[in-house]
């Protein structure tokens, strides 16, 4: 059944990614033949259609196997991002579990008094309309300082963008136990932290794991952003910045990159929702 | 009520008076450099030095943020029903929906620029729309999917079609999952909007402010300047607020276990 | 249109009717099994039996929610499909379903808003059902602002608004406390009485069955069929009735009923 | 330390850790710095170097003078704006004689090398401070404020190529290179030079100085270590680019070497582009001139983008010096007098 | 440590007992009033009453989940905060409260885990719960994967995993369909017996409190106060007791009483 449905969705998808290149090459066969104007009318298209503007998703699919030069090597591209994105993954990880870390710290401290709520809320949603163009340099001068290297500042820029659905969303879901089962702990005279471990925490877990998606995603675009902004050698977020000052003269590899760092979003999300499914749902199928 | 509000209000403008406080103590204690993070009170100054250009350029970026967040809205929306009717759309699009929240803004607004122009607003807005978008769609389609079987039924009862349950049932059952996604969606239509600037476009915008004030390690300007993307941020997430009290009565005036 | 055969005075009538869910798959239920019953107009039937044995299965295939897998259902000389699009039942379910989004007389008007009707019409129609509820004064509360047994009270309202001929209700008082449930069954007695409706009432209840009806119709399990039917005669009732040792007799009869069923 | 008879030589007691932070990634810009570190060059003056890229965000100066990095490679007029705001750092050696920076057109459009023509014209530029040159000759040509749009560019040069803007801002070993390496969709091959038009901000006289090193001025003042420190790098640095300007092509290869995703034609133009930027140098590679020096501080003052001139400690010769003495000790040619760019031929995409 | 005057032999003893919900406020409720109750070791009593008379306050009460606002509440002698601490009681609530994310054996573990017992002895413990609410072959099966009715036997046994010598249950069948309902109070009686803990039982239903209790405690509403004290005596109980006038005479005094409190 579930094995059916997967080859179900799996199927969707690449019916609609067929349907996409298809309409992709479609849209640009038409401006070729109409000179960028809607068919039979005076109105330019929205988006013009010559290669550079829109290259054929033939080559920018060709792109992918072509060599590039790679410091003393030479790879071919999907090799190139791929070790470009192990990187960034690598760094999105430390980001995701600090961001995971400090996101609880907070739902906790929120949840323990109820000025702190009151009073942080609202701060917390300000704090994400920082851009990190003035938060990066305290970041990477800091983390120089301690003579770490710039990936735990990249990192520390991932966890800026991932504590924050997990500190809302984990408050929520630490506030959802029925007041019965706080009065339940309550009875058997448990601590606060001991009904914090046994009930509160594990409640939260439908609410923490969909934070937990969001903020898998966050944690690439946040290190991709970091590598960006701070600039390191490597990493996917490198590879965007070298290729989309080319792009006048090469499209396609910019093209390929994008791909690469949504493709490394889906797996993120898709390793969170394995976990989710061995942490949650494993054996506990409602027998119908 | 009066009371309420004073006890919602406090506690995060005491919250703001305590960090700036001590933003400030600590500057000045651990003799913190203003080129790297000025004071709260150099940013003031700042503020009121450069309020003329400040204002000129948030009230351009708000515009760009704004009318990209309403288009954003209306395309989310729209696409949540469109994949509530035809339920295949859901499974064929859902993971490109998050392909594309998984492409961070320095990558899609070179594209955008490309395809867009440079020189007018839309690529901009195309960048807000891409990132409020995601919020919405998933939140609204979430919405209109998960409604009480019960509901239907009773609708089935009264021989209603699928857009009369659309109407009545499955539309006002994604209101408070749509709101939801307009806290998410607010604040981040700012933030887009400003990222996207960094990349190019008329130059009298907010963004323009904080990279130029940046680029000399001016930073008591480029903080002024968050300040006020701060401030329309939260503009935002208030009429979020406020419009999703005025869109459902029957939340606030019903809801015994809010208070 | 073709004069129908059947006799006019026959409300619901099933005729051999199976139901099996997810046919042919891992997972198929039998649901029911040659199912056959007739409710004449004006009856008060309650449909009582374990947890699982098709009770609201029953209650969808009149309410034509399903459709049978074998053998037919007619309500008032119709198809089953026929009478849902003429709007010849109310139906209440367990949860009084009432939509949060609209306040309580919006959701009494909500099927006569879906027939059309004037809007002066729709609120001098909710306005005597809010009568007959005795909600009067809540008629611009929001459900959320409601006991669980005023919700119920709407509910029934809505079911009753448009007058339909039949009244089909799925645990309606299920969620209720023992006193108000009382209180509601007399309240809907009462209702019964002055409206001259068919009523097809499930419950779990025992004395509730016994109670309400003119015909409790006791079900029997995997798969559902019909084990007996008992015809209760307690006169007009009223709450000392069921301090009368008929009723205490009615409720013995059933009990006894249900047990066998449980033990087979 | 090591005495001095022995600096340059190699023998070392010890070996000093050193960061250099650029202003951007990896590429022939800074190919003296990866050649001196690649091909031991730092070694020879016991220093360790190590080189940290630019990003989007990363303001040289600002690194330096918070301590987080040693010595930077900043623009002078930046770095004398965050001078003012505090950042006690000072120019050791200006390595860019000449700036770099173009506005670019196309030859159609008839702007030509006139600032002047830029009235009423769209005109782009990045920002972040890489504009002074530009206001200031825009200024001086007459063309006020207001009478001409300033545009925002992208990294790369698409607003040029649809023709969105009308001059772009390029330097003259980057994105001028972009537009030679790009196809031209009328003839289905490259553009060529003779297709644009440039104005050069040396010829109309706003130029300002551009990358130098500057080192933390706190720090010279109190630690006689780092002053040496100061002076060994400064050699080392000069004798990487004294070594580009004799080994192009090594230099290229150095910069490959480390990651840059710049073709090797592109490359190899930039290498080109850049040792035309400091050779030659008529008082020695590194000095600072006090007239370009002046010319700078003049065009930033009139644009209000530095409130007054420096004072004296902005900048000093007396480490370049230094190591120019120990250099021509060496025998490393450091005035180039016989400098002469090479014609680069660019290929598609930069390859 | 003082000893205490009181006869040990009264497990609960309430005198005076006030309880006033946010004093001072606009929303002030008085929900109880001078409440007097003794309940004996051994003694099983319910407390029966229409909705919002004070039941649940008064169960908290007990269980020192809320604390009153005047008069005293002793357990066993002592205050009701030392009795919670010293665990002397267990409690089951109306929705059984299990946690879904723990199977039923460790939900059963869960006051065990609490307590400290080391990981051998709660699996013993958990193995002789599951016997004596028979359900061993299920202990593995997580909540959502049993019935109403098996879910409210593992919250009993939960509640009785500490050998609490009181058992304080606050509608505990209120969600179950009425033949399961009849077959768990039959189950409760035989652990009660078996236990020989003490029990306060609030329900909603006549014929349950008739059923089960030793003695019933009707309470009137706004502000609750104790309306009258039923002592009932079915001797040893069993599914026939159902169908003896004996009990039907037992219900007709509980409901003539909730009557006059609903009347007054
Ligand atoms: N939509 C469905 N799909 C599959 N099986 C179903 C479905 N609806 C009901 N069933 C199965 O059909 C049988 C009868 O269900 P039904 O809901 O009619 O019982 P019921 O008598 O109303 O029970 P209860 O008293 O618990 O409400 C059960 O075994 C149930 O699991
Ligand atoms: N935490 C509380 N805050 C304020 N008022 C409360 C609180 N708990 C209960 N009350 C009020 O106290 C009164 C008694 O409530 P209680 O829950 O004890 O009633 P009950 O008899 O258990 O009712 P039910 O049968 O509906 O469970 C009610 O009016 C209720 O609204
Ligand atoms: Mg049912
Ligand atoms: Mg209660």
């Amino acid at each position: 059944m579930t094995k059916r449905k997967a080859l179900r969705t799996a199927l969707t998808v690449l019916v609609t990614l067929i349907l996409f290149v298809l309409f992709w090459e479609g849209y640009k066969w038409m401006g070729q033949q109409t000179d960028d104007h809607w068919p039979g009318t005076g109105f330019g298209l929205p988006v013009s259609t010559d290669d550079l503007t829109m290259p054929h998703s033939g080559d920018i699919f060709k792109e992918l196997t072509d060599d590039i030069r790679a410091g003393r090597e030479t790879l071919p591209m999907t090799v190139y991002l791929a070790k470009k994105a192990g990187f960034t993954f690598l760094e999105a990880a430390i980001g995701f579990s600090l961001g995971v870390i400090v996101g609880l710290v907070l739902a906790i401290f929120m949840l323990r008094w109820r000025f702190a709520e009151r009073g942080f809320l609202p701060w917390i949603n300000v704090s994400q309309t920082v851009p990190l163009i003035a938060l990066a340099p305290i970041v990477v001068t800091w983390a120089r300082l301690q003579g770490y290297p710039d990936m735990v500042g990249i990192s520390l820029i991932a966890t800026y963008l991932t504590f924050f659905p997990v500190a809302v969303s984990g408050l929520r879901g630490l506030q959802s136990p029925d007041s019965s089962d706080v009065e339940l702990m309550h009875s058997y005279a448990a601590s606060w932290s001991s009904t914090l471990i046994k009930l509160r925490l594990p409640a939260a877990r439908p609410f923490l794991f969909p934070a937990f998606k969001l903020a898998a995603t966050l944690s690439v675009v946040g290190s991709i952003v970091g590598e960006i902004s701070i600039g390191t050698k490597t990493g996917l977020g490198r590879a965007i910045l070298d290729f989309a000052q080319r792009y006048a003269v090469w499209p396609e590899r910019l093209y390929s990159s994008v791909i690469a760092a949504s493709l490394l979003g889906l797996f993120v999300f898709g390793l969170v929702n394995a976990a989710e499914w061995l942490v949650i749902k494993r054996g506990r199928e409602v027998l119908k | 009520m009066k009371n309420l509000r004073t006890a919602s209000v406090l506690p995060p403008v005491l919250v703001g008076i305590i960090g700036l406080a001590l933003w400030e103590g600590a500057v000045t204690v651990f003799e913190i450099k203003e080129f790297l993070l000025p004071k709260p009170s150099s940013i003031w100054a700042r503020l009121i030095d450069e309020w003329a250009v400040l204002r000129h350029a948030t009230w351009e970026t708000g515009k760009i943020a704004i009318s990209g967040l309403l288009i954003g809205i209306l395309l989310g929306v729209l696409l949540a029903l469109i994949t509530n009717r035809f339920k295949v759309l859901n499974d064929g699009l859902t993971p490109f929906a998050i392909a594309i929240n998984a492409t961070p803004i320095v990558a899609l607004a070179p594209i955008f620029n490309v395809w867009f122009g440079l020189t007018g607003t839309f690529s901009n807005q195309a960048v807000v729309i891409a990132v409020v978008f995601f919020p919405v769609f998933i939140n609204t389609g979430k919405g209109l999917n998960e409604v009480h079987p019960n509901e239907i039924e009773l609708m089935h009862s009264y021989a209603s079609g699928d857009w009369t349950i659309l109407r009545e049932v499955r539309i006002p059952n994604a209101l408070p999952f749509f709101a939801n996604s307009l806290r998410l969606a607010a604040p981040l239509s700012v933030i887009a909007a400003i990222v996207a600037e960094y990349f190019g476009g008329p130059q009298d915008r907010i963004g323009n402010v904080i990279t130029s004030s940046a680029g000399f390690a001016k930073y008591d300007v480029a903080w002024a300047a968050i300040a006020m993307a701060s401030g329309l941020g939260l503009l935002l997430f208030g009429s979020a607020l406020v419009t999703e009290r005025l869109s459902m009565p029957w939340r606030i005036s019903g809801d015994i276990k809010d208070n | 249109m073709i004069e129908n055969s059947e006799n006019l005075e026959e409300a619901v009538s099933i005729r051999a009717a199976d139901k099996v869910f997810n046919p042919d798959s891992d997972n198929e239920v039998q649901a029911l099994l040659g199912i056959d019953l007739d409710i004449k107009e004006g009856d008060f039937i309650s449909l009582i039996g374990p947890s699982g044995c098709g009770k609201s299965t029953l209650l969808r295939l009149i309410a034509d929610l399903l459709v049978p897998t074998a053998g037919e259902v007619k309500v008032f000389g119709k198809t089953a499909n026929q009478a849902r699009l003429d709007q010849d039942y109310g139906m209440v379910f367990q949860h009084s379903g009432l939509f949060d989004w609209r306040d309580v007389s919006a959701n009494i008007e909500l099927p006569l808003e879906l027939k059309g009707w004037s809007k002066a019409d729709r609120q001098a129609r909710s306005r005597e059902m809010l009568e007959l509820v005795r909600l009067e004064e809540f008629k611009d509360h929001y459900p959320r602002q409601l006991s669980g047994g005023m919700q119920q009270r709407v509910s029934i309202a809505r079911a009753l608004s448009f007058e339909p001929r039949l009244l089909l209700m799925d645990e309606p008082f299920g969620a209720l406390d023992e006193m108000t449930r009382e209180h509601m069954q007399v309240e809907l007695l009462r209702i019964w009485r002055e409206t001259g409706t068919t009523v097809v009432f499930v419950t779990h209840s025992i004395p509730e069955a016994a109670f309400l009806s003119s015909k409790v119709v006791v079900l029997s399990p995997r798969p559902g069929r019909i084990h007996s039917e008992i015809t209760v005669d307690l006169g007009s009732r009223s709450d000392q009735t069921r301090e009368d040792p008929k009723f205490f007799q009615a409720t013995t009869e059933v009990r006894e009923a249900l047990r066998a069923v449980e033990a087979s | 330390g090591s005495d001095e008879a022995a600096v340059g030589s190699g023998d070392c007691d010890s070996v000093d850790s050193v960061s250099l932070q650029l202003q951007w990634v990896t590429q022939a810009q800074f190919a003296g710095y990866f050649a001196a570190v690649d091909r031991g060059i730092y070694n020879d003056y016991c220093l360790d170097v190590t080189i940290l890229e630019g990003g989007v965000d990363i303001v040289p100066q600002q690194q330096l003078a918070s301590g987080a990095v040693d010595f930077a490679i900043s623009w002078v007029p930046k770095a004398l704006v965050s001078r003012e705001q505090g950042a006690d750092i000072v120019n050791v050696a200006q390595v860019f004689q000449r700036s770099g920076t173009l506005q670019v057109s196309w030859a159609d459009a008839g702007i030509g090398s006139d600032p002047a023509n830029l009235r009423g014209k769209k005109v782009g530029n990045w920002g972040w401070g890489n504009e002074f040159e530009l206001v200031a000759g825009l200024r001086d040509a007459g063309v006020e404020d207001g009478s001409y749009e300033m545009v925002g560019q992208s990294f790369d040069m698409m607003a040029l190529l649809n023709r969105e803007i009308d001059a772009a801002q390029a330097m003259i070993y980057n994105e001028y290179a972009q537009v030679l390496e790009a196809k031209n969709p009328a003839t289905g091959r490259l553009y060529e030079a003779s297709d644009l038009a440039i104005i050069d901000w040396n010829d109309v006289g706003t130029a300002m100085l551009q990358d130098a090193i500057w080192a933390s001025g706190e720090r010279l003042a109190s630690d006689p270590n780092y002053e040496d420190i100061t002076t060994r790098f400064v050699a080392g640095s000069l004798e990487g680019w004294a070594h580009c300007r004799d080994n192009a092509g090594d230099c290229v290869d150095a910069v490959l070497d480390n990651g840059s995703a710049l073709g090797e034609s592109h490359q190899e133009w930039q290498m080109n582009e850049i040792n035309n930027l400091i050779w030659p140098s008529p008082d020695g590679a590194g000095m600072i001139s006090s007239d370009a020096w002046s010319q700078t501080v003049e065009v930033a003052t009139t644009s209000g983008d530095l409130q007054a001139a420096p004072d004296s400690g902005a900048y000093t010769n007396e480490y370049v010096e230094a190591a120019l003495d120990i250099l021509s000790g060496k025998g490393v040619q450091t005035f180039g007098s016989g400098w002469q760019p090479k014609s680069v031929t660019l290929r598609e995409g930069g390859e």
